[in-house]
């Protein structure tokens, strides 16, 4: 039994994390938040430095070649420092839809371009208000040409490049559209987490091509978000811890009545609770990074329980850290925020949490049925 | 059990009501006023003709109404589109106190001018490190002669820049154990010394400032109450906090719900017909009829004469997590639209976040969750306090972290 | 505004508080708990006397023409003290039956027998596990005879007469069945409350009469369950008041170092939680008894709302009592779980908390679309 | 990361594998025993071939094997349908508390004997008044000659009914404060004076007795550790509680709450297809899985040389609470049916019954929720402890209601 990082995963978590706590500090992310920019570009230039934007991107297309699991050591790292960064948009995203659905020209223009990281992506799915649904979508292709708008699109403001979901004749496609261009207009969006960019991206006939140049099997597009809510997972999981440690300190240091508050049970059991949930989505994204790595046909339960065990995780320790705080934890001024704003938002990405307890039981209905 | 007024009550609603019809402003010149002024203008209309503070003395610029017609004029006052109201902390908890502690010459002076919206008063209890231990307040004051000498920060004071006066609690003894080393005056907010800085929220509003104190000087004649009296005095506006404040859950309730779940699809059929969206839906129901029937209770209570009593705790223990549940599950129903907070683009989604984001801190305001559940268990189950390891202790003796 | 029982329903409320106490100790529970009764006959007669089995039947039947307010009353003291007696099936359920939908024959055959207690009666639904599905039942009726097996039926060990749900060729119809009969057989069935007799009955070609002597509307049954559901939301608002009691009484009385264990803000918590959920369920009570009594159209809403608060209130409180009690909580010795018993198994009757909450979002939407 | 063994691993799990094929015991004469018997045959057949108690030292009977080997060895023994075990608390509790603070000479003399089976052993802590402060005891000890005179009454002891032996902590200085005071013995449960009495749950059965002591006599060479240290003695027990009870839950896990919504319907549809299940159902599957891999995680560290911590109180924290949740959740799945416990007409409900009826218990036994929470904040998180009203003070001058 070994259930467990290696050693040189190990170290590369202390490294990332020393990385992010000296680049990243909770000033950086105010800046942004605050800020008119959608991201840190500088940040992001030196995360591209330490090659993490290359990770697993294979050797051949000017990746590192490493597994899922240094990924999600990164991952868990980013959401440790709510990183205002396309890091989950460009990587887990973009980058793996290119990597799994585009044709040998299309990696060979793109993969190494994102793995240095001078070039970000994201991915354009939703519509409209509601579950993703893919027989439904209005943005189309004809000939070379997409027309559509896709709303909200994360950090497509600061991407060159976006995968946009969308349906032709022929059927479902994901189709790559750089979107510097005139056919394509980006329009900022407000959302409750400005430390990261969203838009409105309006596509009236530009230029598309098609990632391998054929229908995408919708079951290959749900095997790309059962890696990405692995990855989201590993990085809810670091706010979740974030936001457990502020609590766990605060309760410490603040004191009523003659005491510590970590000393009245309310606090302590709330504290207790938060390290159960985190504890459990932890030991769940273990088993999910396991099963994206090793590409077991378990991903897909194995993804829905990370995602759904991470989305509840995160989404407590992030509001009661702030009842911890009290009226200071409600304040712009301390950082609790960040974390209710970052966790609610990778909450809603790829589909929230009623959306993977759906997938979760099918999964193990089907994973029943084959036992 | 029925839900119509009685005889007296009736007619006392159709005398409110015939007047409001006649009086509340709609003129487009009355709109063009500030906020503030718009609430003055109004409050001094209703002054004039004895609809201000109508539960307090004629003597006060009240009429003297009971409970129970202080609630039918809020019903009838609430079918309008009035101004907002800059006087609740004045009016509900201010006057009290000063009718139960001023001097008969400071209550002639202040209470007309309070219920008239003449003079607007806010309140300057709490400090950075008291949070729910109110009482373990830091700002100093000194004797010097016939005035104190007041230095420190206030913190969580509504209104503190656009007030005339505040009330404000200080420890005048810091060697005597924690409630008995206070002192409470009322003070001119205009005094040098007094800065008033507004706290942004996570919401990114300002509803709050925190109020610097330094070498501000007030006469000992604006005392309410003894030296070392001013946790007694603190009390009695504190009791009067609940009417003051009361939960304002805005537009998330249930049927903000069903509207979302209508409208939103779930594998092509309405989210509304969906078991968890409908179990979820009933739940919230359940705690908004309770909270609404557990009110027409207390009605029926004040209507025959009782206090309302701390039962009443449970509105906002209630309402807080149901609104900060309820506007996360929504935006989740939302799906990736549920982050827009573009009015334009997502008009509920903006309703909704606004919420989400609002609860934190309805959850702490006016006693947080934890707070409200001691309340429950001490006053209304009689269960013991905890052990208070600051007992007896002088101020300064006791651990601070 | 007046939304509280008048002075008289108050004077009714500790007379039969007192005569419970009296009459109905917890040591009469435990008698029929532990014993091979399936209530307790004596205390029934009692009950009989007092004319509670006549609170709402018209005085032209022998009855006391009260309203439901009297009968709401009666309701929560019965739950506070767990009174093993047939009351809910034959007073809330069967007698409203007959009132309801029975001929002018039917009901002066019945229902003084009813209001004088020397007839109890039950009411037949269930055949399988699950929701009870009307169109699905598979106990015919052809003739005046009637086919087919009812499990569990509350109290019909102890019933004379049945109303038993059934279907002919003409549709829904709810027979009267006496129990004492040839083509009857009553079996006992063990449920986890043994402080009330359950049964399977089986009839094979019982003599049976339709009431009304025509087709059951469904709308007309679901009218029934919801005044059903009213009554015992009362009855279930008792059971959660008893256990508050009990649990703040341990609380008050029960040390751990050095401390009243209700001095804990774990407990106190638990206890105020409690204390709202009856509170709301109080309330809500109040709104579904006043629907009732009026025949308001908001009955459907008020009685699902009242049911749904009674079943999360009871529950809540009969299971944290015995938490709050500790390992003697989890001892047959202590009454606990009497009231743990009582709560699940008045949760299961007339249909579980998902059922009513299905029902509370339906007639909330119909309401809505009246508006 | 990898599930396999290391080679190592791997050859041990191999020979235990084939141990157990060749000894297993299948034969009808076996099954004919008393549930006691098998248990004392089994235990004596891996006893005499080494395959008891791997982790205590040869001399002791053992094999001194790691942690990871006695978790491969369970894990195989699992494989089988073997005895009950009634030797649980014996070896795993009080064996290793008999090492530590045993003499020589009664290790020698009692520890093999309780590895092979032969002699059974229970545990005497709780008391009536006591429930999670363990430490208020009441029992005393007074000291007469060589001897020493045991009154009073312990709770909750499992298998007191055939037991040879017990430990005992008792009361031997009610002036002193309440750690203080206390001494532990072992003594013989056939001794004059002590009699047992089942105690019935709420679920009918009864698992654990009471155990009254009346003049019961014990020699102090029966005592362990010094008069005074038996606080410390009982920490040695108690710190291996965890490793001796471990959660059981029993069938109620997601596959029962899956073919349940498989084989009931709502409204026409298998209810596994309603959204509301479906949720319930993920919830659970992430605290199981979650509970599950937690294990790996705790196996892996186990593997690599390190001990079991505080972290695994959340097992218990956890699985109790979702039992209780679970099987009143699949009662109202089943409706009306969902009370009979009958099992012979309704097999699934028998066992989703009894889950209901016992959650409560497992909700308390062995540290209620409150407790395991309270040490998950305290031992892991790092936050003080409440103030204690018990400390220093006196026994007999503690306040007890």
């Amino acid at each position: 039994m070994n259930f467990e990082f290696s050693d040189e995963q190990q170290l590369l978590r202390e490294q990332a994390r020393g990385f992010l706590t000296e680049h990243c500090p909770t000033s950086a992310v105010r800046a942004v938040l605050d800020g008119d920019q959608d991201w840190d570009a500088a940040l992001w230039q030196k995360v591209a430095e330490m090659g993490w934007t290359a990770t697993v991107i294979p050797e051949a297309y000017g990746g590192l070649g490493l597994s899922y699991y240094e990924l999600a050591i990164i991952a868990e790292e980013m959401g440790r420092s709510a990183a205002p960064l396309p890091f989950s948009s460009s990587v887990y995203l973009a980058s793996e839809a290119i990597q799994r659905f585009g044709n040998e020209a299309q990696k060979s223009a793109w993969l190494p371009r994102l793995a240095s990281g001078e070039c970000v992506a994201t991915v354009a799915m939703a519509e409209r208000a509601g579950r993703l649904a893919l027989e439904q979508l209005e943005t189309r292709r004809g000939g070379s040409q997409l027309s559509g708008t896709k709303v909200p699109v994360a950090d497509a403001s600061v991407a060159e490049v976006a995968v946009v979901l969308a349906r032709s004749d022929a059927g479902l496609e994901a189709c790559l559209v750089p979107l510097q261009q005139a056919g394509v207009s980006v329009e900022p969006v407000l959302t409750f987490d400005t430390s990261r960019g969203h838009s409105s991206v309006t596509f009236d006939g530009a230029e598309a091509e098609v990632l391998g140049e054929t229908t995408l099997n919708p079951e290959d597009w749900e095997s790309l978000l059962d890696g990405a809510a692995v990855l989201l997972a590993w990085e809810q999981l670091g706010l979740a811890e974030t936001a457990l440690t502020q609590a766990r300190d605060y309760a410490l240091q603040r004191f009523a009545f003659g005491r510590a508050i970590g000393s009245y049970q309310a606090i302590k059991h709330k504290l207790a609770n938060m390290y159960v949930k985190n504890t459990l989505a932890r030991s769940n994204a273990y088993y999910g990074v396991w099963a994206l790595s090793g590409g077991s046909d378990e991903l897909p339960l194995a993804a829905a329980t990370a995602r759904v065990a991470a989305i509840q995780a995160s989404t407590y320790a992030a509001e009661e850290n702030i009842q911890t705080h009290g009226g200071m934890g409600f304040t712009w001024e301390f950082d609790c925020h960040f974390y209710l704003r970052r966790a609610k938002l990778l909450s809603l990405a790829i589909g929230s949490e009623a959306v993977w307890q759906d997938r979760l039981v099918s999964a193990l209905a089907a994973q029943s049925a084959a036992a | 059990m029925d839900f119509n007024d009685t005889p007296e009550e009736a007619r006392f609603r159709e005398e409110a009501s015939s007047w409001l019809a006649e009086n509340a402003p709609t003129d487009d010149a009355f709109r063009a006023l500030s906020p503030l002024e718009q609430a003055k203008v109004w409050q001094k209309r209703k002054y004039d003709a004895g609809w201000a503070c109508i539960g307090w003395a004629p003597d006060f610029g009240g009429r003297g109404a009971s409970a129970i017609e202080e609630v039918i004029w809020r019903q009838e006052e609430s079918q309008y589109d009035l101004p907002a109201n800059f006087f609740l902390i004045g009016q509900g908890m201010i006057g009290p106190t000063l009718m139960a502690w001023a001097s008969d010459e400071d209550k002639a002076r202040f209470l007309p001018q309070l219920a008239s919206g003449e003079e607007v008063w806010c309140q300057l209890f709490s400090e950075p490190a008291g949070g729910s231990d109110l009482a373990a307040l830091r700002t100093r004051a000194e004797r010097d002669g016939d005035d104190w000498v007041i230095n420190g920060q206030k913190i969580w004071t509504s209104g503190a820049h656009y007030s005339d006066y505040g009330v404000i609690v200080v420890r005048t003894d810091p060697t005597v154990p924690k409630h008995k080393g206070l002192s409470y005056f009322y003070i001119d907010m205009k005094a040098p010394g007094v800065e008033i800085k507004p706290i942004k929220q996570l919401t990114g509003d300002s509803d709050f400032n925190e109020v610097y104190f330094t070498d501000v000087r007030v006469s000992d004649s604006q005392r309410l109450g003894e030296v070392g009296q001013g946790w007694q005095v603190s009390l009695t506006t504190l009791m009067n906090e609940r009417a003051a404040i009361g939960g304002s859950f805005g537009q998330m309730d249930v049927s903000l719900a069903m509207s979302v779940a209508a409208e939103v699809e779930i594998d092509g059929r309405p989210a509304m017909e969906d078991a968890a969206v409908r179990a979820r839906i009933a739940d919230w129901y359940v705690q908004e009829a309770g909270l609404k029937y557990t009110g027409y209770r207390s009605l029926t209570a004040l209507s025959r004469g009782a206090l309302p009593g701390p039962e009443n705790s449970i509105g906002k223990l209630v309402g807080a997590p149901k609104m900060q549940a309820m506007s996360s599950y929504l935006m989740d129903l939302l799906g990736a639209s549920g982050a827009i907070a573009d009015e334009a683009l997502a008009a509920k989604a903006g309703i909704i976040q606004r919420a989400y984001m609002g609860a934190p801190g309805l959850r702490i305001a006016g006693g947080t969750d934890e707070i409200m559940a001691n309340i429950i268990a001490e006053r209304v189950l009689g269960l013991p306090q905890e052990p208070r390891l600051d007992k007896g202790i002088p101020f300064n003796e006791v651990p601070t972290g």
